[in-house]
């Protein structure tokens, strides 16, 4: 037995920090900046409405079972989202996925979706694809599908890997309006070139709190704030003791 | 009591149960041997769940095989490929039993000669693609844009062992950026991330974020 | 345009990079230009940390690869492979090898064993060097790997139970490890969350044999010391390939590399120009109106 | 290698890679192999890892009540075929995303936020102290640029504006790095392209390229 006692209070107080931002949150809803990606989802379903053209969306290779549960979770609430629009509009979705345990999950989401939108009867089981268990499989299930039937929007928000490349590629050739969010590093520069709207790191998580426009989830995001403060705070304590010559801060950390 | 068992607060539970025997287990050390089973679970979890994936496939080819739709051909074949691969390897051996070896040689030949050549040129898109992004991504249309296109081209030149001989400068420069600017600004990325993940299993807990569980993120009722 | 309404909505400019991208990859295969790769200082410290292997030392290599990125992650995987074989011989280092990402690492492993056949032939199975092929669970394995190694490594690729190993008797958690060759074609976070040698005290240094791409991605690490060192992709297994002092795919991969960069900032540099062109033209239409 | 093996390489990586020139039915049939086998290794692996973990340990008296409980939570996700009882492949669900997003904190904390924090001496002899400097600056104000709930105006805009382009550079770093292992795939596919009998497989697929162009051009005419 032992205990971690820096990393404990950095995580309580993380976890105290968005509990305070979401209770003031009930009271006065925060300011939270806007974020772009997410006010034109509605714009761009609305045009694949008008060039009569399906919407593609995918959370990548990433899923609930291993690290990248935040992210994948994160991208599925926004996935709610994209569906409720296509529901308003009447246009047909896709989502593709590898992971089995995300199928039915995937298929409740989209059939909520249509169905808040008044639409349930466009829902079709056949909106969720499955293409095994393997990055490459994905990868070729979605660039024929993108080079076959072309579809207007092309959304990728999750623990994307190399699959990003290929997806936007191809999107970017085929002329697709496209959406991308991740958090991880390497692709964010691909989808900053390839998409037309993105969420760069972290926003993809606030994003999925944003999306729904509740109190209470923005308040949230004001605790994360909150909490970067402090992180802005304890840094400085590093910085003042790196000047001071002191090598506390490394027994600190490890305390 | 199927209706207390129905209720969305059961799940929830179990998955806040779940992660925070792994916190426990992570911040002092009590029950490892507890934690190591919960994450051995996982794994069996997740084959066992295959099939829920499986269905919705061949659902989806055999009706379009059924329906004789465009393409119905292909679907034939990827119902034929998953047999033939999944039949021959089951002969070969499975479990740790020893089966045929002439199906063993020719499920090795399957993965080994067709699948793996096959895959390397699926995968091998992400560096025609780079191509695609350099000549269509790359228009700098804004003044950031430009920041980061030009650290693009100072950095191809520093990889690139020709890049050196052309200005011997481009290494330190190109380390320079590598080395301080983009370890700082990751830093903070890094930071925000690790925050922004765990926000997500904050909000999970308190029973906001159950996109997981197939629902719209809502208030907590 | 009449070969454009031949082939359809796809453009044409497309094809034609991917065509001349093609074309020049395969001028430097056909007929080797030799560019000298010069070595850098990360490579050689990866070098030496490998070389400071002694008697008894048992190093970990973890493939966190497949065929898919075979011609990425083999070259610098076999150079690092020769050199763990020629030392298990040498001087008696025992070398144990898995992967835990996905289940193509066992057949990775196996097609990078049989590139480097002459240098483990000589060796003892069992005794200097193991092969577990592949421990589902990824992360998780990995983890499982550190605290107890017998419960993680069961049998390994032969069918074999861990208790026939003799070499992996006094091997129970990562403390018993000197040294850790994790090559990943995906994400490097997983070392330094699950094997840093900060975190267990037995364990000396650890290399990340990565992408060249998660280079950025490691050096917070390495400057942490959570990552020791690095070899990055094909440009580091040239590097390595020239201290070992043997030369291997990773040379023949440098000339057709620094054609592919001049390649793609010529793109950026022609995409920009006729960018700037049109937005122009687009202006001066709009003042004219 | 004999040198069918060789051939019948070279065509399936054809087969990937002519999607290149246009969607085609050779690509629809490389696409649904990959598809096919990929998923029937899938299933192949995963009763070879299930028989090995969780059966032949059952059956063979080995088993115990952990491997009993991950069975029947693995069992419950099958539930969703029968309605009555379909809530129960949620618990399931509730495990994994458990474990996922268990694993995900426990490691966010140190690597990514606590290792983060320390700061380097800002006045330490030669470029160090200045790359110091840098490193902070950098941090502070791309942690800056993500503040999400406060108005980027005055003295946080012109930190947040800074933090963008710091941001960018970053980028600009990964995007230089990324060309390097991304084109490494295509090359060394090309070394077993332009070798013999690859080579003559390649020949052949310019030949039908060539065809195709030539007979587009002319159906063009015609019309």
């Amino acid at each position: 037995m032992y205990l971690k006692g820096f990393e404990l209070f950095v995580f309580a107080a993380l976890c105290v920090l968005i509990y305070i931002g979401i209770n003031l949150a009930k009271r006065k809803p925060p300011y939270v900046r806007v974020f772009p990606a997410l006010e034109h989802i509605d714009e761009a379903v609305g045009r694949a409405a008008e060039m009569g053209r399906p919407v593609h969306y995918s959370t990548g290779v990433g899923g609930l079972h291993d690290e990248w549960a935040p992210v994948t979770t994160a991208g599925l609430a926004i996935m709610g989202e994209v569906a409720k629009a296509c529901g308003k509009y009447s246009v047909p979705m896709r989502y593709s996925t590898v992971l089995a345990y995300l199928v039915p999950i995937a298929e409740d989401l989209i059939k909520f979706g249509y169905d808040t939108a008044g639409h349930v009867e466009l829902y079709n089981p056949d909106m969720v694809v499955y293409a095994g268990e393997e990055q490459r499989a994905l990868m070729s299930a979605m660039m024929g599908y993108i080079m076959r039937e072309k579809p207007a929007v092309n959304m990728l928000f999750g623990a994307t890997k190399y699959e990003t490349i290929n997806f936007l590629g191809t999107g970017a050739i085929v002329g697709c309006m496209q959406f991308g969010g991740t958090p991880r590093l390497y692709y964010l520069p691909v989808m900053l070139a390839t998409c037309d709207y993105c969420l760069l790191g972290e926003e993809v998580y606030a994003a999925g709190a944003a999306v729904t426009r509740e109190p209470s989830q923005l308040g949230s995001i004001k605790g994360i704030d909150y909490f970067k403060l402090l992180v802005v705070g304890l840094m400085m304590i590093s910085l003042a003791l790196a000047l001071a010559g002191s090598n506390l801060w490394g027994q600190l950390v490890k305390m | 009591m199927s209706l207390i068992l129905k209720r969305r607060e059961i799940p929830i539970a179990i998955f806040a149960l779940v992660s925070l025997l792994l916190l426990a287990d992570y911040f002092t050390g009590a029950w490892p041997a507890v934690s190591r089973e919960i994450i051995g679970w996982a794994i069996i979890l997740w084959m066992f769940s295959y099939v829920l994936g499986v269905t919705s496939l061949f659902r989806y080819h055999l009706t379009r095989i059924q329906k004789h739709s465009q393409y119905w051909a292909y679907s034939a074949v990827l119902i034929a490929c998953v047999f033939v691969y999944l039949f021959s390897g089951l002969l070969g051996g499975v479990g740790g039993i020893s089966g045929i070896p002439a199906s063993k040689a020719f499920n090795d030949f399957l993965w080994l000669n067709v699948l793996a050549p096959l895959q390397t040129g699926i995968l091998s898109y992400v560096g025609f693609y780079m191509y695609t992004i350099f000549f269509r991504g790359a228009r700098t249309r804004s003044w950031d844009v430009g920041i980061m296109m030009v650290v693009t081209v100072i950095l191809m030149l520093n990889v690139a062992p020709i890049g050196v001989a052309i200005w011997p400068g481009f290494g330190p420069l190109g380390d320079w950026l590598n080395g301080v600017i983009n370890t700082g600004a990751y830093r903070g990325i890094m930071i925000g991330v690790g925050v922004g993940l765990i926000a997500v299993w904050v909000r999970a807990m308190l029973g906001y974020e159950r996109a997981f569980l197939g629902e719209l993120s809502g208030g907590a009722q | 345009m009449g070969a454009k309404v031949a082939l359809g909505a796809f453009p044409l400019a497309d094809r034609l990079v991917f065509l001349l991208f093609i074309i020049l990859m395969a001028i430097p295969i056909l007929r080797p230009i030799g560019l000298p790769i010069p070595v850098t200082d990360v490579t050689r410290k990866s070098f030496k940390l490998m070389d400071s292997l002694k008697q008894g030392d048992v190093l970990v290599m973890c493939f966190e690869q497949d065929m898919g990125t075979y011609y990425s992650g083999a070259p610098p995987d076999e150079a690092g492979l020769k050199h763990a074989f020629l030392l298990a011989k040498q001087r008696g280092v025992k070398v144990i090898l898995f992967g835990t990402s996905t289940a193509g690492s066992k057949v990775y492993i196996d097609a990078v064993l049989i590139d480097t056949e002459e240098f483990w032939k000589p060796l003892k199975y069992g005794e200097d060097w193991v092969n577990f092929g592949w421990l589902p669970g990824f992360e998780t394995a990995m983890a499982g790997f550190a605290r107890d190694v017998q419960g993680t490594c069961k049998v390994d690729v032969n069918g074999k139970r861990v208790e026939e190993l003799p070499m992996m008797k006094n091997i129970k958690t990562l403390n018993d490890i000197t040294g850790i060759w994790y090559s990943t074609n995906t994400n490097p976070d997983m070392l330094p969350r699950q094997w840093s040698p900060l975190e267990w005290k037995g364990l000396k240094w650890s290399i990340c044999q990565t992408l060249f791409a998660s280079v950025p991605w490691i050096m917070p690490y390495v400057d942490k010391g959570s990552i020791t060192s690095y070899v990055a992709d094909q440009r580091g297994a040239g590097e390595y390939e020239m201290l070992l002092g043997k030369l291997g795919m990773g040379a023949t991969f440098m000339d057709a590399q620094s054609i592919g960069h001049l390649y793609g900032i010529a793109l950026i540099i022609i995409a920009n120009i006729y960018y700037l062109y049109t937005r122009a033209t687009k202006k001066s239409a709009s003042k004219e109106k | 290698m004999e040198w069918y093996i060789a051939v019948i390489e070279a065509v399936v990586m054809l087969f990937a890679w002519s999607l290149l020139y246009k969607e085609n039915p050779f690509y629809r049939l490389g696409e649904h192999l990959c598809i096919g086998l990929y998923l029937g290794y899938t299933l192949y692996m995963g009763i070879d890892v299930l028989l090995k973990r969780v059966f032949i340990p059952l059956a063979t008296g080995r088993g115990t009540i952990s491997l009993v409980l991950a069975m029947i939570l693995g069992l419950f996700f099958y539930t969703r075929y029968v309605k009555p009882v379909a809530f129960l492949g949620r618990w399931s669900t509730g495990v994994l995303m458990g474990v996922g997003s268990g694993v995900a904190v426990m490691g966010a904390i140190k690597p990514m936020i606590v290792g983060q924090l320390e700061q380097g001496n800002w006045f330490a002899p030669g470029m160090t102290g200045f790359n110091n400097f840098v490193m902070t600056v950098a941090t502070v104000s791309s942690i800056a640029y993500f503040l999400f709930t406060y108005k980027p105006v005055g003295w946080l805009g012109y930190v947040s504006t800074l933090g963008r382009a710091i941001l960018m550079a970053c980028f600009g770093v990964t995007l230089g790095t990324f060309l390097l292992s991304n084109i490494g795939f295509p090359i060394g596919m090309l070394m077993k392209l332009t070798v013999t009998p690859g080579s003559y497989v390649s020949l052949l697929a310019v030949a039908v390229i060539a065809y195709d162009v030539l007979a587009g051009r002319k159906r063009v005419s015609t019309k």
